[in-house]
């Protein structure tokens, strides 16, 4: 445990300020334990004593979210070297851009995050918008919020369900969560047509309108959203072996997030106010009121209350949302999607997904193709210091880690 | 002596030479946890139900699994490339020879202390099939009750010298491991 | 603290347990090949090409403009534009597709084509159960099978169906007055035509050249 | 009326009888010199033949239960509510490819299986399951149980050593190790019986708290040491089965399923049948001890068989065992060790302690005051000393604005 003591008293260097003497500790960290390089053997802080034993954790293991591996040494089930292996998913996504119009990326950035299709829709959406300088009706942007912040709830629903599960809970709490995330599916169904893969968003506004019907169902189910929380938070916030597992497991200092990019719940999680909803405001995300939680050890713990506390702010975006929703249509009629020629230029997209930010970097050349199609990806990122948490811990907590992160393969690889 | 005596000798011996004469020392582990199995079946054959549940609870329970830790913990587990035999099997031989004569000889020597006529446990086949109290001379056959006073009463200043003793092993060894992993740190 | 965590927990899921034998809201599951759920009406799967009247050949809306197939993100469909020309409803020469391939093993149902075509032909069904023995020749889908009437699309999606029926009146509204301001018997002809086009239950699909209010300029 | 109600005494004596005189009457046709014998052999078969059923039926309930704890059905589509489902399962797995892999050590690895299910199977010759219903009643009983349940380690160690598999040898490692931690708290909480009751003899055990006061039984959970007796031999119990949240040794997210990975077919469904016999052993076990075997809960109620009783409780703690299940996620393998060491045992330690006070206080109150008392400032103590020492708690959050 003096571990994760000197860990939190390092956790400095945060724009909010924090315990006054820690400071000094961050600029005093010597230069090896800096993150340079993602598959770096191990650092200074764990040695082995023993015989080591490589273990090759996926790409066909139960926790690892899909064809994921993670080659691990261990010391006993002590993690003495963490290496990260991703690409067993590529779909060549990016260079499939540059060969399509504008118009046939949209469904493919559904297939990214499949838990958050309509989040990825709105990213691609805001970063073609900026590049033609496209215009979006009030109402669109209304239907896009509240798509993006059911999304962002059944996201962070799940992820915590799958997080309990890799503790070992027997999936209760992911079935709890699939239960509502299917209420909030059944919604994004009956307005795109598809559960998942919904294909909803159109840069300049919104593919169909909502019909009210569709509105006061929403409504219906925001309302019964808190419950659901409710019952998420008495089912597993206080209970002593999850808090056992997960707090002082996988601290991620504040200054390493910083550093490494991470972004989304797990950068707040470490206790860095940086939510791009507040920071660019995009959207018009800076009509509602709503707040943003911040973790204080940064630790699994930290990460799952964050999450939980996220949903609730989301469920108040949403009373919001569907209150003030104004009429109109949801597409500018101007626009001419078939033959979409935006003027030559570059553009950077950029939304708070439910994983972290999530961009789309898009060079136009005049064409009916990007020239350059670039996709910022939450999980990748997030994921690269898992190393930097697991070092030192067992194997059992490096599952856990791995499932604080969230990462969604799709994405990962692209 | 009966049939079942016999069977429970051959399976006794023949585990104590596998555990001497297999190559893997996990199979020799395995092997010695036969004999430890064969013991206790002995003890329950003559009906000393303690002794034979104690030798599986603490023969079979924790030795054989602390003997395949340790085997585990120290790269044992590889099977040797060589012979099982030793260099020095002579010298090993030779002792074994000694602690057998000797205990053979303490044998031979306290039978003559046995009562002739108190021979029941071939009554008791085996405890499996022990019916409630049967009608066999309570001759040397000794419940648990008679160890528990025993040990209360009149053995209470060993017992108490062998928990002390015990528990300073148990302390020291916490101890010796403790400092192994702060060196290691 | 003192397993009161724990506790909690274990009175959630006893009320869980409880509550998945008295409310719908917990129990959601729906045994599947018993009962189901009607799809909604947005819902999609696959496409198929809408055709009006009784003779499918005839009546298919798509005159194999290839936008779709170009559009279309994995390039799953495939058609052959055919070299003569049949006169549509107005009797307007329109080409046809001679071959049109559907490869629903590719298809990942997005629904850009439906958005892309300019002659309302294309639409997505809603039948999802599609198993076949064969994966590569069951999957692809041909004109034959791909052809469907106007009836069953309204019958699966009401709402968009009378959207188009009644923007396709519309136009035959307009091209009836257009044809009747032609004074000349050929028109005339044609108009007639027309006509008994319009007194049929499925009203003709629209014409391409024709502005359509909303629907033109967004593309 | 003294004929109707000696009449209605004989049809409770024989139902709850039932099962003597049943093997009885079956033994009668043998000869004199085979009757012993054979009655074993029967009893054997009766063991042998019932719990495996119980196993099966146990399955389809435990998958059902935990369904309706996650809302789901649970499976329903095998037979009249899915009760014919382990049937299926049953062919499933005897039909099944047996694997071995290439470079196990294949004696060895058949052998575990088997050594298993036998040690467990073992346990069950000293339960007493009804009034007169046990296999062997022996004077050292507990011990024979306890000795019988050692034996499994072994066998799950053999499992894992010999699959040649990191995960299996991992999971078994954890097994062991978690088995030897959490036996030892296992002893020690049965030991406060033995102390009350003065044998070792379960069904002497059981007729220990076979009495009545006020129509309430004299069952050693209702004392303050046998609650926390009992709560001791729960945890130990759930750990010794390898049960959630203990369930380390088979974790599906770390190790894959433990040192059962190699395994296929009838083998694996050998470990699952002993994992699911140790359960109603142990579970057995545990009524026998705390819960007044199979004695009736309420004095008015001693006319239901005794075998029902006991079968009741013992299919009440295998629910609970699925509740947990549903509930909790699992520990970590230090914490687990440091629940075992640091608070299981100091705390059955103390209740050997406050058995003892209570033995020698004599009847009154104040024994119930001071037991009760000396355990509850013992819980306090430690588990806000676990909790501190390892910076566990509730937290609470601010929010950027």
């Amino acid at each position: 445990m003096s571990e994760s003591q000197s860990h939190s008293a390092a956790a400095g260097e945060n724009p909010e300020g924090r315990k006054p003497g820690s400071q000094n500790l961050v600029s005093q960290r010597p230069e090896s334990q800096k993150l340079e390089g993602w598959n770096r053997p191990a650092r200074t802080e764990p040695e082995a004593d023993g015989q080591l034993l490589e273990v090759s954790m996926g790409p066909h293991h139960p926790s690892t979210h899909g064809v994921f591996r993670m080659d691990v040494a261990l010391d006993g089930e002590r993690v003495i070297r963490l290496r990260p292996v991703f690409g067993y998913l590529h779909r060549n996504h990016e260079k499939l851009g540059e060969g399509q119009s504008y118009l046939s990326s949209m469904p493919y950035t559904d297939r990214l995050d499949y838990f958050c299709s309509l989040s990825n829709n709105w990213a691609y959406a805001l970063a073609v918008e900026k590049l033609a300088g496209q215009q979006v009706p009030e109402r669109a942007e209304y239907l896009r919020v509240i798509l993006a912040e059911l999304t962002r709830f059944q996201n962070h629903a799940s992820s915590i369900g799958f997080l309990i599960q890799e503790m070992g809970a027997s999936g209760t709490p992911l079935m709890y969560a699939f239960r509502e995330r299917e209420k909030i599916l059944d919604l994004f169904e009956e307005l795109t047509g598809a559960r998942m893969m919904c294909n909803y968003m159109r840069f300049g506004g919104c593919r169909v309108d909502a019909s009210p019907a569709w509105l006061e169902k929403a409504r219906a189910r925001v309302a019964a959203l808190p419950g659901f929380v409710d019952e998420f938070e008495r089912l597993l916030a206080t209970n002593e072996i999850l808090m056992a597992r997960c707090q002082g497991v996988g601290i991620l200092r504040p200054e390493l997030a910083v550093n490494a990019g991470v972004t989304g719940p797990m950068l707040r999680a470490s206790g860095v106010g940086y939510d791009i909803r507040k920071v660019d405001g995009y959207g018009i995300y800076n009509r509602f009121s709503f707040r943003v939680p911040l973790g204080e050890h940064g630790d699994v713990y930290d990460r799952f209350m964050v999450r939980l506390l996220e949903m609730r702010e989301s469920v108040k975006i949403l009373e919001q949302a569907l209150k003030e929703i104004p009429a109109g249509p949801v597409m500018d009629p101007r626009l001419k999607l078939r033959n979409f020629r935006p003027k030559p230029g570059e553009a950077y997209g950029r939304i708070e997904a439910p994983k972290g930010e999530l961009g789309f970097y898009l060079i136009s050349d005049g064409g009916p193709n990007p020239y350059r199609y670039r996709v910022r990806p939450p999980s990748l990122i997030n994921l690269t210091i898992l190393e930097d948490m697991c070092l030192g811990h067992s194997v059992a907590d490096v599952v856990l880690i791995s499932g604080s992160v969230d990462i969604v393969l799709g994405e990962v690889d692209r | 002596m009966s049939l079942i005596f016999y069977l429970i000798a051959a399976l006794t011996v023949a585990g104590g030479l596998a555990a001497v004469l297999l190559k893997n020392t996990v199979h020799c582990a395995l092997a010695l946890t036969v004999a430890f199995a064969g013991l206790a079946l002995l003890f329950l054959n003559l009906d000393a139900q303690f002794a034979g549940f104690a030798q599986i609870l603490v023969y079979i329970g924790a030795v054989a699994i602390l003997v395949v830790f340790a085997i585990l913990l120290t790269k044992g587990s590889e099977t040797p490339q060589g012979g099982v035999f030793s260099r020095t099997w002579l010298v090993g031989l030779t002792a074994a020879a000694a602690v057998f004569a000797v205990l053979g000889w303490a044998v031979i020597a306290s039978a003559p202390l046995l009562p002739k006529a108190a021979t029941p446990a071939t009554a008791a086949t085996s405890a499996m099939v022990v019916t409630p109290a049967p009608a066999v001379p309570p001759a040397p056959a000794v419940t648990v009750e008679q160890i528990g006073r025993a040990l209360a009463g009149r053995y209470v200043l060993p017992l108490e010298i062998v928990a002390v003793l015990l528990t300073a092993a148990l302390i020291g060894a916490v101890i010796v491991a403790m400092h192994e992993k702060e060196e290691a740190k | 603290m003192f397993g009161e965590g724990i506790l909690k927990g274990l009175a959630e899921t006893a009320r869980n347990f409880f509550g998945s034998f008295v409310s719908a809201e917990r129990l959601t599951t729906v045994e599947y090949p018993e009962q189901r759920i009607a799809p909604f009406e947005a819902a999609r799967v696959f496409p198929f090409l809408v055709y009006d009247g009784e003779d499918w050949l005839a009546g298919l809306r798509c005159v194999a403009c290839q936008i779709c197939e170009k559009e279309c993100p994995p390039q799953c469909i495939f058609i052959e534009k055919s070299k003569d020309k049949k006169p549509d409803f107005v009797g307007k020469p329109q080409s046809y597709p001679m071959r049109f391939e559907i490869d629903i093993s590719v298809c990942m149902s997005c629904q850009i084509c439906v958005e892309v075509c300019p002659f309302e032909a294309i639409k997505m069904d809603t039948a999802f159960e599609l198993s076949t023995g064969d994966r590569f020749g069951g999957l692809l889908l041909n004109l034959t099978q791909l052809a469907k009437p106007n009836a069953y699309y309204r019958q699966i999606h009401p709402t968009g169906a009378a959207e188009v029926d009644a923007r396709m009146a519309e136009e035959m509204a307009k091209a009836e007055a257009k044809a009747k301001t032609a004074t000349d018997a050929a028109a005339k002809a044609a108009a007639d035509a027309a006509a008994t086009k319009a007194a049929d239950a499925t009203p003709a699909a629209g014409d391409a050249s024709q502005s359509r209010p909303d629907e033109e300029s967004r593309r | 009326m003294t004929a109707t109600a000696s009449f209605a005494r004989s049809i409770i004596e024989t139902s709850d009888q039932i099962f003597v005189l049943l093997k009885q009457w079956l033994v009668s046709f043998l000869p004199a010199a085979w009757q012993p014998a054979a009655g074993v052999v029967l009893c054997v078969a009766a063991i042998v033949g019932l719990f495996p059923a119980l196993f099966a039926l146990t399955t389809v309930l435990e998958r059902k239960g935990l369904g309706r704890i996650q809302n789901r059905i649970g499976p329903n589509r095998v037979g009249p509510l899915g009760l014919l489902q382990p049937l299926a399962d049953g062919i499933k797995s005897l039909t099944k490819e047996d694997i071995v892999p290439a470079r196990a050590d294949w004696a060895v690895h058949f052998l575990a299986p088997l050594v298993l299910v036998v040690a467990v199977f073992m346990g069950f010759a000293v339960v007493p399951m009804g009034r007169n219903l046990v296999l062997v009643d022996m004077d050292a009983g507990l011990l024979f149980y306890f000795a019988m349940g050692a034996s499994t380690e072994l066998a799950i160690f053999m499992a894992g050593w010999s699959s040649r598999n990191k995960y299996s040898l991992l999971g078994a490692m954890r097994a062991v190790a978690q088995m030897i931690s959490y036996e030892v708290a296992l002893l020690l909480s049965t030991v406060v019986v033995v102390m009350m009751a003065g044998s070792l003899s379960l069904t002497k055990i059981v007729a220990a708290q076979n009495q009545y006061t006020w129509g309430l039984p004299h069952w050693y959970i209702f004392t303050p040491w046998g609650l926390a007796g009992f709560l001791m031999y729960a945890i130990a119990t759930t750990a010794e089965t390898n049960r959630s949240p203990f369930d380390l040794p088979e974790g599906e997210s770390e190790l894959v399923a433990g040192y059962h990975t190699e395994y296929s077919g009838f083998k694996f469904a050998l470990f699952f049948l002993g994992e699911y016999l140790a359960m109603f052993s142990v579970s057995g076990l545990g009524a026998t001890l705390f819960l007044g075997g199979w004695s009736a809960p309420f004095s008015f109620l001693t006319w239901v068989p005794s075998w029902i009783w006991f079968f009741s409780k013992l299919m009440l703690s295998i629910f609970v065992f699925i509740w947990l299940r549903g509930t909790l996620p699992r520990l970590r393998q230090d914490q687990l060790m440091n629940f075992a060491w640091k608070f299981v045992l100091p705390m059955t330690l103390l209740n050997l302690l406050v058995a003892g006070l209570w033995r020698f206080m004599g009847e009154g109150w104040e024994r119930w005051v001071l037991c009760t008392a000396i355990l509850v400032v013992a819980y306090v103590v430690m588990g806000r000393m676990g909790m501190r020492r390892e910076h566990f708690g509730p937290r609470s959050y601010r929010y950027a604005e």
